[in-house]
């Protein structure tokens, strides 16, 4: 029974993926892209449920394991993928010529799509680093052609850096998984030999320096392609360039999922390195990435590409988190997961009507939102202000219990750089906060169309879905479940 | 109540309500004398006060009531500060307490009612020496508070009496602490009484004036009254430190011809420092205060290196 | 809960939805009325808790689950918040109109209120942050309500971000305490408590204001809209030194003498820089929002002063200096409430508040005027107001500290005591400038010659204010005891209508009050019993002009001479003549704010440059990108060959 | 038999990056492709599966990825590179440097032969060295193609050899990376009328 729902959690979004190039309107692909994402949604997030009621211990597959840590990302990738494929239709509608000509364009849109939106749903649950690499480099291949969708000139500079520096960079992550396979070959040599589990049993008989070498060589390759500082530079391009719901889609659910299979490294891998090397490189990874996005979110910048580097930040935040490694800190990881993974796509999904009304905001940042529209404002601004950690948004308690797991954690000298960093960090997002609602704007009023609509729509929603988690955040963060959660992945 | 107590609370009034011009009227004599003028005689200022009480007040436009409470209030603060005084280490419960500190407030108060007053008939003279005078409030106050924690040192106490008390025998001139004490102190006078090098009592050019600039409007019993209060002043300042810093021994008469003798001495010496003395550029004062304090803040180093006296 | 627990949650309530119904209905004043009658209450519940000295709900607790309560401490900042909050939405209630941008301030002062509530509620770390971070935003979003200028935008970040940066302090400190189970109730001790009181110093003192951290407050304070300004000066930076309170003297074992006297350092720079900055501005809130930082440093002065007095082992005075701290941040609540409401009420009556601009107020708006006059007496710190009474006692205290036992300590006291004198006479500088300059003279512009009074609520709510000042003056001793109490070493002092401290001359406040009313009343009667004659100003026998009338820059001109040195004022004398005949001249003076052109200013342009220095890593290049991969990838394996990754 | 194909992989890798031609860059790793097919060929024990399976890789990568890139250089028959690469021996010297500097890093990790490891790294890291002195987004992708021949002979060489999953796994996705890196280039030249990387500087910040 399980298996088959967890078959079915990727399985119908490929289905999707064939079926929707069957339609030759556009109306009619639109139709079955909103049926098959409500199935593909309602599956994964039934699975998710089934994992948080009773994955305690992880429910274990031929090919999967469901815990409490991968069914929280695998409800966040199934809500995030609903929504984006719910604006896509708007913004298909308004886009104007693509990549591809334009009678298939609509078709490889949400081919891939869905593709991508299925490579990630699989990459929650998949129990083998083998295969979960397979599935990574196979998001670059399907997540590459939509960040370049627009076919304009700056979209294929930012498609192209984004394959060629993952792809290298995961190049760089087999060479690692090599080295740990040849290092488990005693122990099988076949692919079950990279299970999860097989890795966390036989991590202690490793010899030290193949479990070093394959440790650093797997994070800094997987780095590439979460966004961590200094190997980010794709990040800012491809995010700012693609169309909003793929932003969304690579923001809040690309990258945390990548950090899961990192994160799942760290805790079974970690074991064969001394003194917690590796919650140590996690760490560094973490205050580097908050190091580097400030100056840049200090630069009035597009409404897109700042969403960007705010991402940046939250990477580092989480990767903080994943470093401290106490229970707290892991509660405050998965709220801000979920948080971020909210907001984040919120925003994504404003800058539609925003570029609609507005085209010049592609390359300058939007100012007086409030004046022009009030559905646009109330996205930005909620989106905005959550990010930027204010209370009450679910990222003001994450933040707070990461912090507090690190002082748990005796990294107290981490734990003040990085709420400095995080202070400075804010400058801008504050600035930025002010100025998108309160600046001089030119032009009058929107009228409130189709899009503005629909953003309204997803504002509502959106935030009644951050508040239930910062209510939940501010009621239930008590240390047993954080225990559960990292008895679930490890 | 012992009688001496009792005779103190005459004196505190009586002095401080009668006595008090002729100190003035005394610094005027001398001081023409020690200029070779004849002068006018001590008792002036009496028969100015008598001239002023029965002439009609004048009701400058504009103004409004602040105007015609301020010499009221002046006048109420400084008499209550009378009330404060030791005299002879003695002073009857008023129920006004002896608090040091709350003399300073009490004499801020006068302050603040006569600056305010000068702003009221928005003339443009008085406000010149209100805003002077109110600068140097600002570094006497300092330096007065400064004196206030030198004098405090041996009882630890800002009660006045028992400031006295301390200060009953001769040994305290064996403290340097006591000695910049005396000495800020004298300052403080020079100061507060509005005499030369600090300001010209007796100048009649708008320009110059400091304490006399916000008295211009007023006539009658008001200027009466403040005329009463700026000698008054002297009164006060004078027995301040005749009771903190002159040592006084052994029994109530005695104490009693202490204080005298120290009004008129130091009466004497504000004279003489008046002919000597030129009147100092306003800007200049605060560094002479200034010195004071550094005076006081030594005085209370080398107390405690004397191993707290 | 009991009785105070149950009037703090219908005043809660009543807040909440008096917020709610001034958002949702046509007018605000309802809504507003609501807000104070939930203000009193919690008044109630405050004094309840004060009076009876057991707390209420539950304790401080160090894990993360929600937790709220009341103790002595909390129930008086709670009467602080309440005794400014109940007479400012009263104010508000007849100072908003009644379109949306008044709704949504309605909305934003309760949010405000409730957030100043939960802050001193709060019992366990995540709400008190919480709650810490919203009483920072509230105030912000509601300045961009009223106003979206440019200078409202750059002031508000400004503001966010200063507070912020130092906040990051506050949260350091909170988070070691809480993992320590400090809040719990064992104070940390060792090497760690020297950490977070530095941690707890810098982010506290931002957010109270004290210099050199204050540079956000003068821009953000003159903003808003009164009332709120009220709340912010009065109460907001106040709660700043009751997290401060908690941190120092009960959740940390003293680290150190080092604590105290770097306290009153702060303090002493605070009053005397803040009065001296007030003493220069031309702005009426600008001036007020500088004599807020003044009296935050007399606070922070007592503060400092009673943990020395602690550390050398004095309970008695500690307490005392303690008690003088809390009355006269109680104090400041009450007469910087009131002078901000009066601001309020003149520029709603006359428009700008330039000081230079006003004057002759008093008698077109008498009830304003009087009660300005009077909160201007008590800021000014002279007797018999509630500002002498504070001001006394954390004298006292200082100069007890300058005859204490050590010389180090006793010249600090010394110091601190000339210090603060000097405050207090050029407070009462600064304010005979403010009532010359606004309540009297000659109007200096027409508005303020057809000015008219405000409606009733703005005048009740000054009034009420007034009366607390006068009645705090009166009868301190009523008081006093009460906050001793919960001082360090819970010394009971002598009870009664004054302060009687022994090695104090006492402070007899009622007695003193009652012969000065007598006197000046008598005196007064005296001198009226002949008719005065009436006559024009002498100002050489021309009529009085409000040309020559004397400016702000005038009156304190003396001052800026003296202190040329520190103040560096710039002024300019622009004379434009042709062919020798002068055409006009032109004077242009300011006196600089040394901490923003000397500290702020090259601190924010370095790092601005520094961040476009560190920009040009995004180069654009795809290739230098690889090399960053290839670098890193080098780096760490080097560092695992060498061994250092062990 | 071993270091052959291991030599004949890095001298291949290296003159990839020395050449101009783009046709013969895109033979040279042909070539590459192939001698390592052979090689797993003779390698494996001879079971169906196994021959299947490396015969699919070979095809894959020693026909249809080049095929692919062929393609887009016959779209854009003329190369125009707007500012002039590296002289030959200076991009040389730079990839030879720094590949050994890499494959030093890294320990034995238990290949069956210490030439075949360092290679293996060696090759890896030209891959990606080639991205970094070539300038043409065509020899960006071939890098990657070399990089992952690199891999490939690490996987021959383990002693297992690699699961049959991983190296289809591996295939499939070399060939969808490698079809979009191609239909990019076709499109970067379509739009830019050059391949040249460097003209892919506009978004900086």
């Amino acid at each position: 029974m399980i298996d088959v729902l967890l078959i079915a959690v990727p399985a119908v979004p490929v289905v999707g993926a064939l079926l929707v190039r069957l339609p030759r309107t556009p109306p009619g692909a639109d139709r079955v892209n909103l049926i098959g994402a409500s199935i593909s949604a309602a599956v994964a997030l039934t699975a998710s449920v089934l994992g948080i009621v009773h994955g305690a211990q992880g429910l274990h597959g031929s090919w999967f394991v469901l815990d409490r840590a991968g069914a929280c990302f695998l409800a966040v990738i199934a809500v995030v993928g609903w929504c984006s494929a719910m604006v896509s239709p708007t913004y298909l509608a308004g886009a104007g010529k693509s990549l591809f000509t334009a009678r298939r364009a609509r078709a490889w849109y949400y081919t891939a799509f869905y593709l991508f939106w299925a490579a990630l749903l699989a990459l929650a649950l998949v129990k083998n680093l083998g295969v979960a690499w397979l599935l990574i480099e196979a998001t670059t291949g399907a997540s590459a052609l939509l960040v370049a969708y627009s076919g304009r000139r700056n979209a294929l500079e930012a498609g192209w850096k984004y394959l060629v520096l993952t792809t290298f960079g995961l190049a760089v992550a087999l060479l690692g998984i090599l080295i740990l396979f040849a290092g488990l070959a005693p122990h099988g040599g076949t692919l079950a030999t990279l299970d999860w589990q097989s890795i966390a049993r036989h991590a202690r008989g490793l010899p030290h320096q193949t479990a070093l070498f394959a440790l650093i060589l797997i994070l800094v390759g997987l780095a590439t392609k979460i966004g961590w500082a200094p190997v980010h530079n794709w990040l800012p391009d491809a995010h700012s360039e693609a169309p909003p719901p793929v932003s969304a889609l690579l923001s809040a659910a690309l990258l945390p999922t990548v950090m899961l299979i990192a994160w799942r490294v760290v805790l079974t891998l970690g074991v064969a390195v001394p003194h917690h090397l590796a919650d140590h490189l996690m760490l560094a990874f973490g205050l580097a990435s908050l190091a580097i996005a400030v100056p840049f979110l200090w630069r009035p910048m597009a409404w897109k590409r700042l969403l960007a580097y705010s991402s940046l930040e939250h990477m580092g935040i989480l990767a903080l988190g994943i470093g401290f490694a106490s229970p707290l800190a892991t509660v405050g990881v998965i709220i801000h997961l979920a948080g971020h993974a909210l907001a984040k796509s919120l925003g994504f999904y404003t800058a539609i009507p925003l570029l609609r009304h507005d085209p010049a905001s592609a390359h300058r940042a939007p100012r007086g939102l409030a004046r022009l529209s009030t559905p646009v404002a109330a996205g930005a601004g909620i989106s905005l202000a959550t990010l930027s950690g204010l209370p009450p948004s679910p990222l003001f308690f994450s933040e707070l219990l990461i912090l507090l797991g690190g002082i748990v954690a005796h990294q107290i000298a981490v734990v003040s750089i990085a709420a400095v960093l995080m202070a400075l960090g804010f400058l801008g997002l504050a600035h930025a906060l002010i100025e998108t609602l309160a600046g001089e704007s030119h032009g009058h009023r929107w009228r409130s169309g189709r899009t503005v609509r629909l953003t309204g729509r997803l504002t509502v929603g959106l935030t009644l879905g951050l508040l239930a988690l910062s209510v939940g955040a501010y009621l239930l963060a008590d240390s047993h479940a954080g225990a559960s959660l990292m008895r679930g992945i490890a | 109540m012992s009688l001496a107590t009792l005779i103190a609370g005459v004196v505190q009034v009586a002095g401080g309500v009668l006595g008090a011009p002729a100190i003035v009227g005394l610094i005027q004599h001398l001081k023409a004398r020690l200029q070779g003028r004849r002068g006018p005689p001590v008792l002036q200022p009496y028969r100015e006060l008598r001239r002023l009480w029965g002439k009609s007040g004048v009701a400058p436009e504009p103004h409004t009531l602040i105007y015609t409470l301020a010499p009221a209030v002046a006048v109420a603060s400084t008499a209550l500060v009378l009330l404060l005084l030791p005299i002879g280490g003695h002073a009857p419960d008023w129920g006004l307490g002896n608090d040091a500190l709350v003399l300073v407030g009490l004499l801020a108060l006068a302050r603040f009612a006569m600056t305010l007053a000068a702003w009221d008939t928005a003339g443009a003279f008085g406000l010149m020496g209100a805003a002077r005078d109110l600068m140097f409030s600002v570094f006497v106050e300092g330096l007065l508070l400064l004196v206030l924690v030198l004098l405090a040192l041996p009882l630890h106490s800002t009660d006045l009496l028992s400031v006295s008390h301390a200060a009953t025998l001769p040994e305290v001139w064996a403290r340097p602490a006591h000695w910049a004490a005396a000495l800020a102190f004298c300052l403080v006078i020079v100061a507060e009484t509005g005499r030369q090098p600090v300001d010209n009592p007796d100048t009649h050019l708008e320009l110059t004036m400091v304490h006399e600039g916000p008295l211009l409007e007023y006539a009658g019993r008001e200027l009466a009254y403040l005329q009463w209060s700026a000698a008054a002043r002297h009164w006060i300042m004078l027995v301040l430190a005749c009771e903190l810093l002159i040592p006084h021994p052994g029994p109530f008469v005695a104490q009693l011809a202490v204080l005298g003798g120290g009004v008129l001495a130091l009466s004497v010496a504000l004279a003489v420092c008046e002919t000597v003395q030129a009147k100092m550029r306003v800007l200049r004062v605060p560094l002479l205060l200034g010195s004071g304090a550094a005076l006081c803040l030594l005085g209370l180093a080398s107390w405690f290196a004397g191993g707290g006296g | 809960m009991g009785t105070p627990g149950a009037l703090v949650l219908a005043g809660v309530l009543a807040i909440a939805a008096g917020a709610l119904s001034a958002g949702l209905s046509r007018s605000p004043r309802a809504g507003l009325m609501a807000q104070s009658v939930g203000m009193v209450l919690l008044a109630l519940a405050g004094v309840w808790v004060l009076a009876s000295g057991h707390a209420v709900g539950a304790g401080f607790r160090s894990d993360v689950r929600p937790a709220f309560g009341l103790d002595g401490l909390s129930g008086f900042f709670l009467l602080v918040i309440a005794v400014v909050g109940a007479p400012a939405t009263l104010f508000a209630r007849d100072a908003l109109e009644a379109d949306w941008q008044g709704r949504s301030l309605a909305v934003a002062t309760g949010a405000f209120l409730l957030a100043l509530v939960g802050f001193v509620c709060a019992r366990d770390v995540s709400t008190f942050l919480g709650f810490w971070e919203l009483m920072t935003l509230v105030p912000a979003a509601a300045i961009l309500l009223a106003r979206q200028d440019r200078e409202a935008r750059h002031g508000v970040f400004v503001y966010l971000a200063i507070t912020h940066i130092g906040g990051s302090g506050v949260w350091v400190a909170m988070l070691v305490l809480a993992q320590h189970g400090a809040l719990g109730g064992h104070p940390l001790g060792g090497g760690l408590a020297a950490f977070v009181a530095c941690a707890s110093l810098v982010g506290f003192s931002t957010k109270a204001g004290l210099m050199p951290l204050h540079s956000w407050l003068p821009r953000a304070h003159p903003l808003a809209p009164a009332h709120i300004s009220a709340l912010m000066s009065g109460v907001m930076i106040k709660l700043a030194l009751y997290g401060l309170v908690r941190v120092l003297f009960q959740w940390l074992a003293p680290p150190g003498l080092w604590v105290g006297i770097t306290l009153m350092a702060v303090g002493a720079l605070s009053c005397v820089g803040g009065v001296l900055y007030a003493l220069m501005q031309h702005e009426l809130k600008r001036l007020l929002a500088f004599h807020s930082i003044e009296n935050v440093g007399i606070v922070a002065l007592g503060l400092g002063a009673s943990l020395v007095f602690r550390d050398i082992g004095q309970p008695m005075w500690s307490a005392i200096a303690f008690a003088a701290a809390l009355l006269h941040a109680l104090n400041h609540a009450l007469f910087k409430g009131l002078l901000f409401l009066g601001a309020g009420a003149f520029s709603k009556a006359v428009g700008g508040l330039e000081l230079d601009r006003l004057g002759g107020l008093l008698r077109r708006m008498p009830w304003t005027g009087a009660t300005f006059a009077l909160g201007a007496m008590a800021i000014a710190g002279l007797p018999p107001l509630n500002g002498f009474a504070s001001e006394w006692l954390t004298l006292q205290s200082l100069l007890h500290l300058g005859v204490a036992s050590h010389l180090g300590v006793a010249l600090a006291g010394a110091l601190a005591t000339a210090a603060l004198a000097g405050t207090a006479a050029l407070a009462v500088y600064c304010f005979v400038k403010v009532i010359g300059l606004v309540l009297l003279g000659l109007p200096r512009r027409s508005e303020c010659a057809e000015a008219s009074e405000v409606p009733v609520g703005m005048r009740a709510s000054m009034v009420f204010l007034a009366g607390s000042c006068v009645a705090l003056g009166v009868l301190p001793g009523l008081l006093v005891p009460t906050l001793a109490a919960l001082g360090p070493g819970r010394v009971r002092l002598h009870e009664g209508a004054g302060l009687n401290v022994p090695g104090t001359g006492s402070l007899p406040t009622l007695a003193l009050a009652l012969a000065l009313v007598l006197l000046v009343s008598a005196l007064v009667r005296l001198a009226r019993s002949r008719r005065a004659a009436p006559a024009p100003t002498w100002t050489c026998g021309q009529p009085p002009a409000t040309g020559l009338a004397w400016t702000s820059a005038g009156f304190t001109k003396p001052l800026r001479l003296v202190l040329e040195a520190l103040l560096r004022p710039q002024r300019e004398v622009r004379v434009i003549s042709s062919l020798g005949v002068v055409e006009s001249v032109t004077y242009q003076a300011e006196v600089p704010h040394l901490f923003d052109t000397l500290l702020y200013g090259p601190v924010s342009r370095g790092a601005l440059r520094a961040a476009g220095i560190a920009r040009s890593v995004q180069s654009g290049s795809l290739r230098a990108y690889l090399i960053y991969l290839l670098a890193l990838l080098g780096l760490l394996l080097a560092l695992a060959r060498t061994g250092v990754l062990g | 038999m071993t270091g052959a194909v291991t030599w004949g992989l890095v001298v291949s890798s290296l003159a990839v990056i020395v050449v101009r031609r783009r046709s013969l860059a895109i033979a040279l790793v042909a070539a590459q492709s192939l001698g390592l097919g052979l090689y797993a060929l003779t390698q494996e024990s001879h079971t169906s599966t196994a021959l299947a399976v490396t015969g699919t890789v070979l095809i894959a990568k020693a026909l249809v990825l080049p095929a692919l890139l062929l393609l887009t250089v016959r779209r854009a028959r003329k190369e125009r590179l707007i500012a002039t690469e590296l002289p030959a021996l200076a991009r040389l010297a730079i990839a030879v440097a720094a590949a050994l500097a890499i494959e030093q890093l890294i320990p034995r990790f238990g290949l069956n032969g210490a030439g075949v490891e360092h290679a293996a790294v060696g090759v890896l890291a030209l891959g990606i060295l080639t991205a970094v002195v070539r300038r043409a987004v065509l020899f960006q992708a071939l890098g990657f193609l070399i990089a992952e021949n690199g891999i490939y002979l690490a996987g021959l060489s383990l002693p297992g050899g690699l699961p049959v999953f991983i190296e289809l796994g591996l295939v499939f996705d070399l060939v969808v990376i490698v079809s979009v890196a191609a239909a990019f280039a076709a499109k970067i030249h379509e739009q830019l009328g050059s391949g040249d990387s460097s003209l892919l500087e506009a978004l900086r910040d």
